[in-house]
């Protein structure tokens, strides 16, 4: 467990159609949750590249979370399915390069499922919390 | 033959071993019949009694029956148990401690004093579903251990409540109409009946009958007259404490309410016995206090 | 052909919403604008208590115009729900709209942080910094204009669909009614009565349908699905399955050159086939041919033939005769078809009750559902409308309704959800046998009656004065007696305080309802997503219940949530005026967020021609090299090319990779420490 | 708060006593206390009235799982903890598995049965199994006439739990001691009957 007055910088990347649309209905409904995730919205997690998240860490994120739609619910047929494919060997990457790949994350949440996304941001959180800061953090900038 | 067979650590309970011994020695060779071994499990006591128990204290509960499958747990075996009573107690604390970190840390706080430690690695069963459980025995195995039919009566199924409820936390479906005890009584021979409300508890249970004698047996003669309404023979379950609740339950519902049932009450275990040949003295169905004679001429 | 357009130094506006309280409730409003100010490129922060009125939307054009700005950034609620009115407030300035960019301090800051607003302000500048760094990339874009086909689709063919396709084709547009089943008419063809007028339902349905069937404008397909979908809004392809009917319509039979010929509708067919089986128009209550109608109003008036059970006999193309309607070799026919726009109007199918144990549905005989007793109660039903006992034909004296039967049950065997018509339509099966069996008493078991709608609070105390008996409480079981057959109802009268154990003759379960088997498949092909409880999901479920996140698409009915017959229509309506409007119009602009091909960087490795779902990319020879060309109309920027491409050759108009490498950075590299 | 009423004649204050529920009466801490022992979310219970219409012991006696989850809900832990019914649930758990909210009200039950306890609120039968094991380890244990049955049917007199090895016996006590069960258990014996 890291210091309880750390604060870890993590990084979502979310698609429009489902997980983005699920935050804002987390909003709507005030389901409240951790204020440490900054998100970046893209029309869909097929637009993610590995080298964006690669990026970020090699920036010092501690953590990033990729979210999209459930599977066979992408609003462009199987972007998220993709992107899941190319998340899944991005882990073995990371383990391969020291990184715990706890740190990344996939989760699929629909725009109906505001709750589900308030129980991912503070289930990031706690997952990043205790892990500590990246051990990258120091060659960044 | 005693290689290959299932081996069990036999948790006795109370009321069988010391009131209806006859249930204790019959599930000893019933099961061994159908290849099940049944070893003794040294220094248990009672599971504790889950009315009397979980309503004072349910931390108690915990830590007493926590006792139990750790002696279990020293036998490196999984428990095998023929009473619905010890099953909620022994069964439910298992599954609550080895879902609940908190409540397994707390009860291991306690059992520390006396150098145990509960670790989760047993599991319960009651020997009924282990009977019906083809992987184990199954009802044709079951069929095939008969020696004497019970071709010719009419049995009525008391399932008890705390085997199969609450559904959710259990494994067995269907609460509301199940049917596999009464495949078990049919592959004995007998003719398992439907009667009225047959899921209803025996009346005994949560304390009742030490609390409130008449109320519990008021529970338990509506429960009888269901059954006498079709016409049994016997009714059978597998649970000592609805046994003790119907077979004493008719002496006392005679002398409080002064109406008389004469419906012999088997326990699953002593019905596999005669069925398999076991006599009326091998079983001590002399204990029982209605007379089980009517029964058996039935099927003798 | 783009290119990395290089931008003049960028100098960007910052704007902070405070949304009343909504916003400056939780975040330090003023904090964020002059942290707004110290960001590179930052030339004018402002905040204003609502961006989105006419004053706050002039401060952008404004700014615009003062300060020669070359992008906008607005930090307020959700870009889904302003993006579009702040895209025109930048337009108004005289800046391409696409210039602008939002920052979400709402929607997943203010309100999801409500008690600690030293972190939501903190996360708010990040935002800020973020949508900075992007609006300082973005560049002019052009959205494409396209037409739209002057074609609407429905799909469904219950009251919904009927209403949707009227609308559309009495507005002059040419629309296909795709039905699954041999009839159009749906769930409403079933009932008997309708809430809280009592007007017979059959007798206000069957013009509709006669309606649709000689609308000219209306192209009716009954017995066909949906099989696939290509395309986007203005230019959907449709593809259908048209079950083999194995009886031809008259113009079916015309086509193949037997005159006169083709399906009359007169019967004789059926009084021949040797093949009984039950009529799930009936829930099985009676009998059917294979060679079959529902009933006597269907719509088209066509036969059609079970191929399941047909014995192939013959018997019925011998009674046909001259006519040759029936054609036992019949096999499905594929047709593809040009459409604007959608309407799905799927209804919904009947929680199979029986697994609710305790109320012994299917074992025991005289415990029915309100659809089976609709059916019964009905004139032209099995029973002539006399509604008797499963078990011996007996007129049932005493009937107990329960209601909420699957409904509002959170136990995983249920729905979690309210079936909102249940209470209204078990009141009126209490009102019709206290109408049609002298002496009869209903017995209404509830939670709650809920009786929200125009005149039926009235409808309710006129049930009430009629004598039906309303018992508060849910039932928890029932039992039968074995000889009588009569029932037993448990339930406690939570006013009483007391149980109840009531002898009843019938029981009837007002069972939840639950979407079509056919709705999961359905609402894939057409890319509209459900809720958890497996409803079609609206866009908004206030200001746009009528569209989906797919832009063309539109829902009616109870497809999108349980509703009875006028709201249905209501939504059918506007569904209709939504689908409507594009082939109106007859353009519609799409985002231009298509893929483009950075040449120079293109290797021609074709690798994300595959990636595309939409076959919008392909390899082409140029100048002497191969490289990849996106068919732009056929692109639909999901950017799955972009994420995959191994060169970074694919540009992604709005998401380009410099774009959102900058917002990475921004984030863990530019930060207040 | 109740209207007090210091009527002379102590009968007619009592038949004339102030019903009314004052949100005063409820203690939110008891809501909590049930939900937390009963791992069961009590509150969110609509009082459909299922529990009650599965209850045995509903039909034969004025208990009713109902308003005592409605006084859970409430927070009327006087009212709850008093009343002898509390002790009238035979917990089979029909309520249970038909409740359409998928709470447990008999977990509620034993919660407050749990609660009552800490309060000395507990019927003497309860009381003479703990004594009972804390001698022997059974609940119910053997006697002569059974130890004679045993040896007829060529089992041992005593059966292999504690009864054959006493030496387990001190463990079991140690556990009960740890949590005073058997000191509670004399103590309120011996100050009489309580409900």
């Amino acid at each position: 467990m890291a210091d309880e007055n750390w604060k870890p910088k993590i990084i979502a990347i979310i698609c429009n159609w489902c997980s983005y649309a699920g935050a804002d209905l987390a909003g709507g409904a005030r389901i409240q949750y951790p204020p440490d995730i900054r998100s970046i919205r893209v029309m869909c997690t097929g637009r993610i590249d590995p080298l964006f998240i690669l990026k970020a860490f090699q920036d010092g994120a501690d953590g990033v979370l990729v979210s999209g739609c459930h599977f066979g619910d992408c609003h462009y047929l199987e972007g998220n399915f993709k992107a899941a494919k190319r998340m899944f060997l991005l882990k073995s990457v990371l383990k391969n390069i020291g990184l715990d790949d706890k740190r990344l994350r996939m989760t699929f949440v629909s725009a109906s499922e505001g709750a589900k996304w308030g129980t991912v941001m503070t289930d990031v959180v706690k997952t990043i919390h205790e892990l500590g800061p990246s051990p990258l953090k120091e060659f960044a900038k | 033959m005693s290689g290959s067979n299932h081996q069990y650590a036999f948790f006795l309970g109370c009321i069988a071993p010391n009131r209806y011994p006859g249930i204790e020695a019959a599930a000893v060779r019933t099961s061994k019949n159908v290849g099940i071994d049944l070893l003794p499990l040294k220094g248990a006591s009672c599971c504790p009694a889950p009315g009397a128990f979980g309503s004072i204290d349910l931390y108690v509960w915990y830590a007493m029956a926590a006792r139990n499958l750790v002696l279990a747990e020293q036998m490196k075996m999984d428990i095998a148990l023929i009473c619905n009573g010890c099953y909620k107690s022994i069964w439910e604390v298992n599954h609550k401690l080895k879902h609940n970190d908190e409540l397994r840390d707390g009860v291991n706080e306690v059992l520390k004093e006396i150098d145990m430690e509960y670790k989760g690695t047993a599991d319960v069963w009651h020997l009924a579903e282990l009977y019906y459980d083809p992987k184990i025995v199954g009802v044709k195995k079951l069929a095939e251990s008969v020696r004497r039919p019970l071709t010719g009566s009419k049995v009525a199924v008391h399932y008890g409540c705390h085997l199969m409820k609450p559904a959710k936390e259990r494994h067995f479906g269907n609460t509301e109409t199940p049917m596999w005890m009464e495949e078990l009584v049919a592959a004995l021979g007998a003719e398992p009946v439907q009667y009225r409300n047959k899921m209803q508890c025996c009346g005994a249970g949560g304390g009742v009958r030490g609390y409130d004698l008449a109320h519990a047996l008021d529970i338990t003669n509506e429960k009888l007259t269901n059954m006498e309404e079709v016409g049994v023979d016997a009714v059978t379950e597998v649970c000592p404490f609805c046994q003790l609740q119907f077979d004493r339950g008719q002496l006392e519902i005679k002398e409080k309410f002064g109406t008389e049932h004469r419906i012999p009450v088997l326990h699953y275990n002593e019905l596999l016995g005669l069925a398999q040949g076991m006599s009326p003295d091998e079983l001590a169905l002399d204990l029982h206090a209605v007379d089980v004679e009517p029964f058996l001429k039935k099927i003798l | 052909m783009a290119e990395v357009k290089k931008n003049e130094e960028p100098r960007i506006g910052v704007f902070v919403c405070h949304c009343g309280t909504n916003i400056a409730g939780s975040i330090d409003v003023e904090a964020v604008k002059e942290y707004a100010k110290t960001l590179p490129n930052v030339i004018v922060a402002d905040d204003y208590q609502y961006m989105c009125s006419t004053p706050g939307q002039n401060k952008i054009a404004e700014a615009i115009k003062e300060q020669n700005l070359t992008g906008i950034v607005v930090a307020a609620c959700s870009p889904r729900l302003h993006e579009p009115t702040f895209r025109n407030a930048t337009k108004t300035g005289g800046l391409n709209p696409f210039r602008f960019e939002m920052a979400n301090i709402r929607e997943q800051n203010s309100w999801v942080h409500m008690h600690q607003p030293e972190e939501a302000t903190a996360k708010a500048k990040d935002a800020v910094r973020i949508a900075v760094a992007k609006a300082s990339l973005l560049e002019d874009l052009v959205p494409k204009s396209v037409p739209v086909e002057k074609t609407a689709m429905v799909v469904g063919g219950g009251v919904g669909g009927m209403q949707a396709a009227l609308d559309l084709a009495n507005a002059g547009i040419k629309t296909y009614l795709v039905e699954k089943s041999p009839t159009i008419g749906g769930r409403m063809s079933q009932l008997d009565k309708t809430f809280p007028t009592l007007d017979c339902s059959q007798c206000i349905l069957t013009p509709k349908m006669v309606d649709v069937y000689r609308n000219e404008t209306i192209e009716l397909l009954t017995y066909t699905e949906v099989e696939a979908v290509e395309g986007y809004i203005g230019n959907f392809d449709v593809t259908l399955r048209k079950k083999a009917r194995g009886v031809l319509t008259p113009k079916e039979a015309e086509a193949r050159g037997i005159v006169g010929g083709g399906c009359t509708g007169c019967g004789d067919c059926a009084n021949v086939c040797p093949v009984i089986k039950p009529n799930p128009f009936e829930l099985g209550m009676a009998p059917r041919k294979a060679i079959y109608i529902y009933h006597p109003q269907v719509s088209p008036l066509i036969y059609t033939v079970d191929f399941d059970a047909c014995v192939k006999c013959g018997l019925c193309v011998e009674s046909c005769g001259d006519k040759k309607a029936v054609d036992l070799e019949a096999t499905d026919e594929f047709m593809t078809v040009k459409i604007g726009t959608i309407i799905l109007a799927l209804g919904y199918d009947i929680f199979p009750i029986e697994k609710k144990l305790e109320w012994g549905y299917k074992n025991y005989d005289n415990v029915i559902t309100s659809l089976e007793f609709e059916r019964l109660i009905c004139a032209s039903g099995p029973t002539g409308g006399h509604l008797v006992r499963p078990s011996d034909g007996e007129t049932p004296k005493r009937v107990a309704f329960v209601l909420c039967a699957g409904s509002r049950d959170s136990t995983g065997v249920g729905k979690p959800y309210c079936s909102r018509f249940c209470c209204m339509y078990s009141l009126k099966h209490a009102h019709q046998i206290i109408e049609k069996i002298p002496g009869a008493v209903p017995y209404i078991f509830y939670m709650d009656i809920r009786s929200f709608g125009k005149q039926y609070e009235e409808f309710y105390y006129r049930i009430q004065n009629e004598g039906a008996k309303f018992i508060r409480g849910r039932v928890a079981s029932i039992t039968e007696d074995p000889v009588t057959k009569n029932l037993h109802v448990n339930a406690e009268d939570t006013l009483l305080g007391r149980p109840v154990d009531m002898e009843v003759d019938m029981v009837v379960l007002a069972a939840a309802i639950q979407p079509t088997a056919e709705t999961e498949k359905t609402r894939r092909l057409f890319g509209v997503s459900c809720s958890q409880d497996g409803w079609l999901l609206e866009a908004h479920p206030k200001l746009n219940p009528c569209g989906t996140t797919t832009a063309g698409v539109y829902l009616a009915g109870v497809c999108q949530g349980p509703k009875d017959i006028p709201d249905t229509v209501a939504q059918a309506e506007g569904a209709a005026s939504a689908a409507s409007i594009p082939i109106h119009r007859g353009q519609v602009e799409l985002e231009p967020y298509f893929a483009q091909c950075i040449e120079e960087k293109c290797a021609g490795c074709g690798l994300c021609v595959n990636q595309c779902p939409y076959s919008a990319l392909s390899l082409v020879e140029k100048n002497g090299r191969t490289v990849m060309q996106v068919t732009e109309a056929k692109c639909k920027g999901c950017g799955t090319c972009g994420g995959f491409c191994p060169g970074g050759a694919i540009w992604m108009q709005h998401f380009a990779t410099p774009q959102i490498v900058a917002q990475i950075d921004a984030f863990l590299l530019g930060g207040e420490e | 708060m109740a209207v007090k009423k210091d009527y002379k004649d102590q009968k007619l204050a009592e038949k004339l006593r102030d019903r009314k529920y004052y949100v005063s009466e409820s203690n939110p801490e008891f809501t909590k206390d049930v939900e937390k022992l009963g791992q069961t979310a009590a509150h969110m219970c609509y009082q459909c009235g299922t529990c009650t219409g599965s209850c045995p012991s509903a039909p034969r006696s004025s208990y009713r799982i109902r308003l005592f989850m409605r006084k859970a809900v409430l927070g009327l832990e006087e009212e709850a903890l008093t009343d002898p019914d509390l002790w009238l649930c035979t917990t089979c758990y029909s309520c249970t598995d038909r409740c359409p909210r998928d709470l447990a009200p008999t977990d509620a039950i034993m919660a407050m049965r749990n609660l009552a306890f800490r309060r000395d609120i507990v019927p003497r039968n309860f009381l003479q199994t703990v004594q009972l094991i804390y001698k022997t380890g059974h609940g119910v244990p053997n006697n002569d006439a059974n130890r004679a049955a045993r040896k007829r049917l060529g089992l041992e007199e005593e059966p292999e739990t504690t009864h054959k090895y006493p030496e387990y016996l001190p463990g079991i006590r140690k556990i009960l001691d740890h949590y005073r069960l058997k000191e509670h258990a004399d103590r309120i014996l011996a100050e009489g009957e309580k409900p």
